[in-house]
């Protein structure tokens, strides 16, 4: 595998921190009441994200989550649209129409956010098959929790991409929680990966909460789908830092406890050490990076904020192409 | 009387049959120790354990073919389906096992299960989290369908759906959770199949489900104010359905107006609209009207989900559309 | 001109448009070499390989799944659901996904894609392969729903579908597979949306959908004979509906029967006599009657199937009913 | 394992023969028009209900296929009430309003065939939750063909299963067809069996044409079940001799072909050999137990001809236990 460049290495830890920084931001903006819906944040699976994504480019495609900032990030989504989508606005990527559960948008090769778990597989899926048989080089990464690996989606989806070796890498996102469920609750195996025996497709699993490790796994498996050597399944231990839902105060079955171990491996500080460790980065470098994305920040929540709302005329439109 | 949440009522109600009745048992995802996503099973898992009140996995054919099952044997599970979007991944075991049991092993099936859900908008969930598809059950032989609308309702009415030997599907809605209500402390129960005429009137007859009972309700009372008196009739229970009162009170007022949250095309407005026209052909002075959901999926944006939702005013220009001749 | 039967208008109809547009392909149960469960793709896999008729796993949300998913790279697949029974596995994909991505996402998504199924009873195969489930797909903002009747609707139909960039639920009728009728040679397409006059009447409109037309016709026929003229109008398209030329014969007849396979209680036919109650008020003569499926699982038995589903007597007793009055 | 005594290998003889004579009378029926729907043939695989349903008694529990009727057989399910089904009579086990696909009898433990690719397994886990919770010390067992295994269904039941450690064991008859379909247009994994890992329960996989051999796998795995060790997955490898349904021809993709090597391994002639050998069964006790087999068949196909059809007073009743 390609060793992490420098320049990787810098992108993804850039990378890790817009995705944070924007959950920090929008959970800051929901508590003080100017977001409707509710807020699933991925802080602390911020390394899983990066890590994928820097494989990806445009014209690669991604189904992702009720947990999905941090993928849109990584995939190159723009803050604006992102926020005004968050606000409602017409601006947003989905004109305030789908909200945090369901932006998407296929110039950047996001095939959605997704409020059904499990929801996005059996798309990514035939999205790996429209590639497939227009003969491009594309692929497709399907991100998902544990908890999705328990439903039918999952096993349909897999299973028709490794009998017609689809160049899709699934990656579960393996938190250890499903809501409030602990895994102990809701499978027996331990090991997502195992269940890659079940379609005859490599299955590994990495540290999520180490960017490299990942992007080296991802890599891996993203070349071989690339090859038209199938899918892979790919199992990220991570954790998310806060509770389910913004809101929710993550005290069931010790989530708030877990995640006190969890944060002493914190991917951002864990990897800008490592990053100054071998003096990619320092603490000018590092501040010059924290201020630009504080004021694109600033600047795309100023962009929202003034965007205007849909009106009475948009609810019915958008429904059909044509009718 | 004491005046609690609807939510503390589905809490009552299901205490009340777990204790009465040793084979009622509750499955569900995130209802133990977590108390449920909309906290309807808050306090049951430290009562009745980890046996009786249990986590699922996130697997919901899985959830309703094992509340099935267990039914065959003779247990009487209640099942939770987080939201009644999710049916989707489960609407095989519902609609081609539940339903049908039954009828396809000639009537030995043992079948006594409820599956509750939740419903409805009002709290930008967006188009895969507030839904209202009670049509589709409706729409099935061999499911009974409730739709409670008060605190009081839902807890005598699921008391009832435990106790049934039919598997029911129990729609209970989101924005009504928080929403109090008198509740007696004693023990009682609501038949299923019975409507409950919420509120009496002369000049129209509102036939409205769920959240809308309290929406019509309101627009009664500021109708009155104008000189319309309207008649609310709630249902209650979609199937079996008391037709009766329905047809009473309309053959009475006249006029009818059906609202509901769900998409008006093929909703269960349609199915009731139908039967009055024909059974109370003779008896109608104006075509009924629907107030119902807009024919969309359900927009994240508050000012649009508030658009194609209806709403009090909705009904107040309804009826008087109805009133006026349309 | 020619007669061809049903299942083989769909064979052509799916061979010219694969023909025609190369981001055309089919997947499906047992589609390929097998040639579908009712032949309805019989010669495609020898004409166009293994690529473009694909045999799927039996994985009703895969299938969808990928249905949609390769339509969002921009092909046009069209997936072959073996029974209407099934879409049970398979509601969340097409209910959550399919229909609502195009809204979820703002417009910005491609979604040209059919859903081929086929329903309907009088096979003797009982409850879970003889459904007709119509009114749920209706119910759905975002999705299309086609209901052929005849070879040469089923042609001209399912090639304006195939090019048509919103998701199609087209439903063939397992009855009708082997039906003859008249198709021409040269190509043509008949646009979503447009009923069909079968037969013009002057004393009732009945409005048939996929089986029920044949025998509305023959019901007329017969009611000829007793100076009974009846209008039949075939809507051939659920949604988008052509409630123009409906209600225009109901205007014109000022009395309706509508007829469906399906279920009673909450099908389409309860939308169709809602809508016209209400907008023909003042023309109707008499209630609109419905003669649709009894409500109840299908039957295995076929005295009992044939009597729970309607037939031409049943039609005849309907419509002499309505023209005396009820 | 408790060794295959003369008692109960008899017994497995019988009901393999019972099956196929069951079969075979049925299919003449139909062709003879006398049936109406459709039927599925298991012609080929009876050593698998044989094997299985040696273990259980009348509190067990199966669930089943539109493939069912051996498993019905072996269950103890009277060939009366079977044809009377099949026939669509008044009698039959379901009144007629079920047929071949939803043949059922609750106090026999069958809690259904189904028409339903994967239904039954959900279905079975649920079962055996409710035994579980009773505290019985009786077993499901879920029957269902490969092509179910590629279902949601079998994921979310099994799941399920393993999680609650419930008195179940999947046994999956692996034909290596659906309808028409060969395993490798379904599936890359050759072994089912390995499907297990992915819920960390046994798998195991067994000659479906040897009686013997299913027996003795089978009776480990529901002697685990019933002993509170949860579930496992079996998987049989077995052919069936005929097309998919009665009147399939059966060649697409060379099942006609393949046959002729499998009927060769016959289980019934194979195992009556073995049984000759041990001098446990002589021409005459074979000739008796055909005998007898075949009055029970004219008998009962007297029966159902015979019994009353359902009437139109009938549609309607059975739908709810009371309205
Ligand atoms: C089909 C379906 N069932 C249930 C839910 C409710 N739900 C939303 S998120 C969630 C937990 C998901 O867990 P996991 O897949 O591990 O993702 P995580 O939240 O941990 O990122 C559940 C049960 C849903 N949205 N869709
Ligand atoms: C959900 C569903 N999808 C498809 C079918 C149609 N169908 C009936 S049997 C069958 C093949 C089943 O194959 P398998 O599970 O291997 O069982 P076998 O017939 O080989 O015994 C199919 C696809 C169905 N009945 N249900
Ligand atoms: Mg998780
Ligand atoms: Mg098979």
């Amino acid at each position: 595998m390609a060793a992490l460049t420098k320049k990787t290495a810098l992108r993804i830890y850039e990378t890790m921190i817009r995705i944070r920084r924007f959950e920090v931001r929008a959970i800051e903006l929901f508590q003080a009441g100017e977001l409707p819906g509710f807020l699933h944040a991925c802080i602390g699976q911020e390394a899983v994200a990066a890590g994928v994504c820097a494989h990806l480019g445009d014209a690669d495609q991604i189904t992702s989550t009720h947990r999905g900032h941090g993928h849109m990030v990584a995939k190159g989504l723009k803050y604006e649209g992102m926020f005004a989508e968050l606000y409602a606005r017409s601006t947003g990527y989905c004109k305030g129409k789908g909200g945090s559960m369901h932006i998407a948008d296929q110039d950047l090769g996001v095939l959605g956010a997704n409020g059904i778990v499990g929801g996005g597989i059996p798309i990514a899926a035939g999205a790996a098959l429209g590639i497939q048989l227009q003969g491009r080089k594309d692929v497709v990464v399907s991100f998902f929790g544990d908890g999705a690996s328990n439903e039918g989606a999952f096993h349909e989806g897999i299973n028709i991409a490794a009998l017609w070796r689809l160049p899709v890498v699934f990656v579960c996102e393996n938190n250890g929680f499903a809501e409030s469920t602990p895994r102990s609750n809701h499978q027996t195996v331990r090991d997502i990966a195992d269940r890659a025996k079940a379609y005859g497709i490599p299955g590994v699993a990495v540290d999520g909460m180490d960017p490299a490790a990942v992007f080296e796994v991802a890599g891996e498996a993203i070349t071989r789908a690339r090859k038209g050597q199938g899918p892979s399944l790919i199992e990220a231990r991570t954790m998310r830092f806060l509770g389910h839902y913004v809101g929710d105060p993550g005290t069931a079955y010790g989530h708030d406890r877990e995640v006190v171990k969890w944060k002493k491996r914190d991917p951002i500080p864990a990897f800008g050490k490592f990053l100054e460790k071998r003096k990619w980065i320092g603490p000018k470098k590092e501040d010059e990076l924290r201020d630009r994305i504080e004021r694109e920040l600033d600047k795309a929540i100023d962009f929202a904020r003034k965007s205007p709302e849909p009106g009475p005329q948009d609810a019915m439109t958008d429904i059909y192409a044509s009718i | 009387m004491r005046e609690i949440l609807y939510r503390d009522a589905i809490i009552e109600a299901l205490d009340e049959e777990m204790r009465r009745d040793e084979s009622v048992f509750l499955l569900g995802e995130d209802i133990a120790e977590f108390g449920g996503s909309y906290k309807t099973t808050v306090g049951l898992f430290e009562k009745y354990g980890k046996e009786r009140v249990r986590n699922t996995p996130i697997s919901e054919q899985g959830i309703v073919g094992a509340t099935l099952g267990a039914a065959l044997m003779g247990m009487r599970p209640v099942a939770e389906l987080m939201y009644i979007d999710f049916t989707g991944v489960a609407m095989d075991q519902i609609v081609n096992q539940v339903a049908k049991v039954r009828y396809m092993f000639g009537g030995k099936a043992k079948t006594a299960l409820v599956l509750r859900t939740q419903g409805g908008a009002g709290r930008s969930s967006a188009a895969q989290h507030a839904q209202s598809l009670e049509a589709w059950f409706v729409h099935v032989p061999g499911l009974k369908v409730v739709m409670p609308s008060t605190a009081h309702d839902a807890k005598g009415l699921l008391k009832s759906a435990v106790r049934d030997d039919d598997p029911v599907m129990f729609i209970e809605h989101k924005l009504l959770y928080l929403e109090k209500g008198p509740v007696p402390e004693e023990d009682y129960t609501i038949p299923l199949g019975v409507a409950e005429v919420k509120r009496e009137g002369r000049d129209i007859t509102i036939v409205a489900t769920s959240s809308m009972v309290g929406k019509s309700l309101a627009a009664a009372d500021e109708l009155e104010a104008e000189g319309i008196s309207c008649e609310v009739v709630d249902p209650r229970t979609l199937f079996p359905l008391d037709r009766e009162t329905i047809l009473n009170s309309v053959k009475k007022t006249g006029r009818c107006l059906i609202t509901h949250e769900a998409v008006q095309r093929c909703g269960w407005g349609a199915e009731i609209a139908a039967t009055l026209a024909r059974e109370a052909f003779d008896y109608l002075d104006a075509p009924i009207e629907r107030v119902c959901g807009m024919e969309t999926p359900v927009p994240f944006a508050p000012k649009l989900e508030s658009h194609v939702i209806p709403d009090k005013d909705d009904v107040i220009a309804g009826v008087r559309a109805v009133i006026s001749g349309l």
